[in-house]
């Protein structure tokens, strides 16, 4: 039963998914490939599970490894985005100055 | 802390990354978008911490340091320029981590068949996403050569690895154990057929494939999601494959290709354009100084010559020195100009253009006519008109901005050269066209001194 | 545990449905309306467990009651609505004639 | 069916919920989108009549046929023009549906307390829902004075229901007994609740009324599904609860009044408008058909008089007259003419108007000066000046569409009346405007026949 749950948060997901991606407008593509990179870093989460559960030492370095490349995902996703989206600024002062 | 609480905060990080996505809508709100993101990540790796499997901290912390360390390094250190580059090694980064989480899931006790599956899939899109993101940085850095790898027996021998992969997914399933030979021959196999699909794509292409990748390790997040019963992990995933098929869609739809004609076909193969040859007219930077300053509108359009020659800083200081002079100055922006969707926002954003001077394709095309002049800044693809008129070339029916409409054109570039598709440019011999070459940055420089002058 | 599952169909169904009807025309809000009350008819899914569980007497009259409200809402909204979409045409054949 | 079979079909119906209400995005698409909803609920409905919970059809067969001729009679024989009425009694059956399916989930078994809290509330919004559409529908059919009910210890009284039914509601979820007293109060006090809510407020404001009350019957149907553990419900009733919150939304800021002025105020109890005079200028059918014959471009602005003429056909006809004769026509929408959102264009669309003449308030007015005649047909509000001038009006800040900068007004109504917020419409006095009295449908059917003759 908790995967047809799990399934049915999947199916609202990618509908939302789609919704809410389509609106972002093309110059902030760039920034949006890579925060949708820092996030899908929530493995991290599934990582921590498997780091830290105490298993089997094989299964505890991979979990470790899976948190070392996770974490560099999410730092690195949303501060190069942060950088990224810092630049982007609206126009300060109006232009002055007509045609001569 | 109880599974009941730790899954209300996850509703909580989920409704966080929900809301993050939705300010990422304007560039007003972008930062703070991305802010919320972050805000619901780190919630979500807190209370994973509290939760009671967790046993012993000493890995995590050490491991957590090490990835935020590389992490934050990296995001500081790379140049605007490589941002693709960064993309492809993030998207591998991930991949990996998704094949790790999936191979370590095996170890749990109580795993369904329906998990085994989810956790097989895990692995094998996280190796494919991994290995073939590293072939994309490879190409886009151009460590190794960057132009499409094709031999005889390619579709024969990728066949062949895909009926290898399935019957040892399938052998797998049916007896799951940690130490299985199938096992390891399926992350082989994965890692294999991830280099494999990516080699044959020419390295202008690797956007597309990098996008498509970022698509991927989404769905190999939510696998891991289903492996291992987590909410989170499912909708973070859907996200992120939605936001890489409709990025990827829009690349391929602005290049008027098909998806599979990026993956499958070397480019241009099929047809060849009808040669174009003429007159040009090269001019020198006085000769641009002269036009420009009596020019009552400019708009400049943007290419990957200009990422090429950073010449960002020195567009943004001629733009301002142009209106400085009473002209209206904008900036036109091709979809597909340069080698990622919004590359070429990006690179003027830093050089501090602010985002309303940004025109699309779509809005300057119908008042193109009533420019002066059109300063076409290393770009190539993206304003030939051949794609508009000729039938026989291989990017006919791309759209394209029609900078041949404007009253007067100029070009700056190093050569003759063609752009990324390979294709003659019939723009060079327009009536109004005049060239300008050498090195972008260079070439603006000299402009920006006679105007100083 | 399934209270936390369906909560978070709550969440992302809630978002969803913002981004799903803020995209409908005005052209179309009245065709929403009875859509939307059609949809809110699926109370008929819980009244038939209870109309058909051979529950205590009163308990399956209040279920049998409730079948009947909700399938009006169902039928009737549905319905409604088809009768109004179906009148939203396009401009067949384009105007002709020019100012004498 | 298993239960989890079940649930994969649930999965499947809200799907089509959610694709239905995508291509309810556009009219081309909208017919096929209520169709797929549609489909969603047939199969929602269908896979659990085979659940393993229920044992016997009868009742069951005899109260969906019962509901189905209902519905169906009622939806085949409404007049376009009585939609408000209609969708305030579906919103009502809705509410007492939950309520009811709430009131039947106190005899299941195993209840939790948490399932009780959620039964507690499907039965008090359930219970709200219904009785508030019932009295909004009557004041709408004009069963009941239409004018806000107002007396002296409202507020307290509203209060002390308020207090009561807090008090019941806890009392009941402490000891929940299918024959408690407290759910017989919870259940009398939500119903006068609702009437007592409904009551104060105007009769032209029962749209907004009924658009909360949509939502609510939405959330009526989220509280259900967590009472019966049912994820199907809860999707769908957040899909209406969105729907009804985005639409009041539209018709407050459409008006330029807040939620609560509408809930809570009388209408134009503050402020009054500074009084208008001047010279009125009536016209006749035949002078209005010169002028008409002779304009080149022509807009109709319907308002509720159209719908209460019943004029929508003749409209219709004089327009294509128009087209015929080489008029450019098109059908100028304000987002709250009529009573109810969107309710011109069902009119306009039954009487065939192709919906890609009609025209939006803030795409109508930037070129409203370049229009010959603008025919206003029985709106008063939606083009009232005042709304834009006089800052002591009751109705000002709310846009309007600006007939008064058309070269010409008509104003097609029968008398000097107040539309329905009562306010005086300096637009009747205009330099330009001509008023064509009488009923609607009369006025425009003489013009026709000048037309024709
Ligand atoms: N943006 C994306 O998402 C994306 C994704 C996939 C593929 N693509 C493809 O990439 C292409 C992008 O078009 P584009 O017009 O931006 O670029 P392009 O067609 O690749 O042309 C770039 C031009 O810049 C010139 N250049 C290079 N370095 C320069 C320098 N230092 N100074 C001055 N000029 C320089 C080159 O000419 P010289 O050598 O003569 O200087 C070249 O012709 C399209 O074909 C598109 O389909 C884009
Ligand atoms: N649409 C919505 O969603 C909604 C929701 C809530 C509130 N409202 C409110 O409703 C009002 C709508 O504005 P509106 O301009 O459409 O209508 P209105 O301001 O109510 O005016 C309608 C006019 O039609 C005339 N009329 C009535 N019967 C007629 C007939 N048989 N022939 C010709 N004329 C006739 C009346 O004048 P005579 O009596 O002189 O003929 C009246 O002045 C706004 O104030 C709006 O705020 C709308």
């Amino acid at each position: 039963m908790e995967a047809v749950f799990l399934a049915f948060v999947l199916m609202l997901s990618i509908f939302l998914g789609f919704e809410l991606i389509s609106k972002v407008p093309a110059t902030l593509h760039t920034p949006l490939m890579s925060g949708a990179n820092a996030i899908s870093g929530i493995t991290v989460v599934g990582a921590l599970g498997s780091a830290g559960a105490g298993l089997d030492g094989f299964a505890t370095a991979l979990g470790a490894l899976a948190v070392v490349f996770a974490t560099i995902n999410v730092v690195g996703g949303y501060v190069v985005t942060d950088r990224m989206l810092s630049m982007f600024k609206k126009k300060v002062a109006p232009a002055t100055g007509a045609k001569r | 802390m109880s599974l009941e609480l730790i899954n209300v905060w996850y509703i909580v990080a989920a409704a966080l990354f929900i809301f993050g996505l939705k300010q990422l809508g304007s560039p007003a709100t972008a930062v703070r978008g991305n802010l919320l993101s972050a805000v619901g990540m780190l919630i979500a790796i807190v209370v994973t911490l509290f939760s009671q499997g967790i046993m012993t901290y000493t890995w995590i912390m050490i491991s957590m340091g090490v990835g935020a360390a590389i992490g934050w390094l990296a995001a500081q250190r790379v140049a605007m320029t490589s941002m693709p580059e960064m993309v492809a090694l993030f998207n591998g980064s991930g991949g990996l981590a998704s094949l790790l989480v999936g191979w370590a899931a095996l170890y749990n006790v109580g795993n369904t068949s329906f998990t085994d599956i989810t956790i097989l899939l895990s692995i094998l899109i996280g190796g494919v996403t991994f290995s073939g993101s590293i072939i994309a940085w490879a190409k886009l850095s151009e460590i190794m050569p960057s132009a499409a790898i094709v031999f005889g027996a390619q579709r024969i021998v990728n066949a062949a690895i895909l009926v290898a992969l399935i019957a040892c997914g399938v052998l797998f399933c049916m007896d799951p154990a940690v130490d299985s030979p199938f096992l390891y021959a399926v992350i082989v196999l994965g890692l294999v057929f991830g280099v494999m699909v990516v080699i044959p794509i020419g390295g202008a292409d690797m956007p597309v494939v990098i996008s498509l990748l970022n698509s991927y390790s989404g769905l190999a997040a939510c696998a891991a999601g289903f492996a291992i019963h987590n909410n989170i992990l499912i909708v973070a995933g859907s996200l992120v494959g939605a936001a890489g098929i409709i990025l990827t869609n829009i690349m391929c739809k602005a290049m008027n290709r098909s998806l599979g004609n990026v993956l499958f076909s070397g480019f241009g193969a099929i047809k060849t354009a009808t040669k174009v040859e003429g007159e040009v007219k090269p001019i020198t930077a006085n000769d641009a100084f002269l036009i420009l300053e009596a020019a009552s509108s400019v708009t400049f359009v943007p290419g990957y010559g200009m990422a090429v020659a950073q010449a960002q800083h020195v567009v943004r200081e001629l733009g301002e020195l142009l209106e400085r002079n009473g002209a209206e100055v904008s900036y036109a922006i091709h979809p597909v100009a340069g080698r990622m969707p919004g590359h070429m926002n990006v690179l003027l954003a830093e050089a501090n253009v602010p985002y309303d001077q940004l025109v699309e394709m779509d809005d300057i095309n119908p008042r193109i006519n009533n420019i002066d002049v059109a300063v076409v800044i290393g770009a190539n693809d993206v304003v030939n008109p051949a794609a508009r008129e000729d039938e026989n070339s291989p990017i006919y029916g791309m759209p394209i901005i029609n900078v041949d409409h404007a009253r007067t054109v100029f070009v700056l570039k190093r050569s003759m050269a063609s752009g990324f598709s390979g294709v003659d440019n019939p723009l060079f011999f327009g009536e109004n066209t005049r060239m300008l070459f050498g090195d972008a940055k260079q070439s603006i420089s000299s402009v920006i001194a006679e105007f100083k002058r």
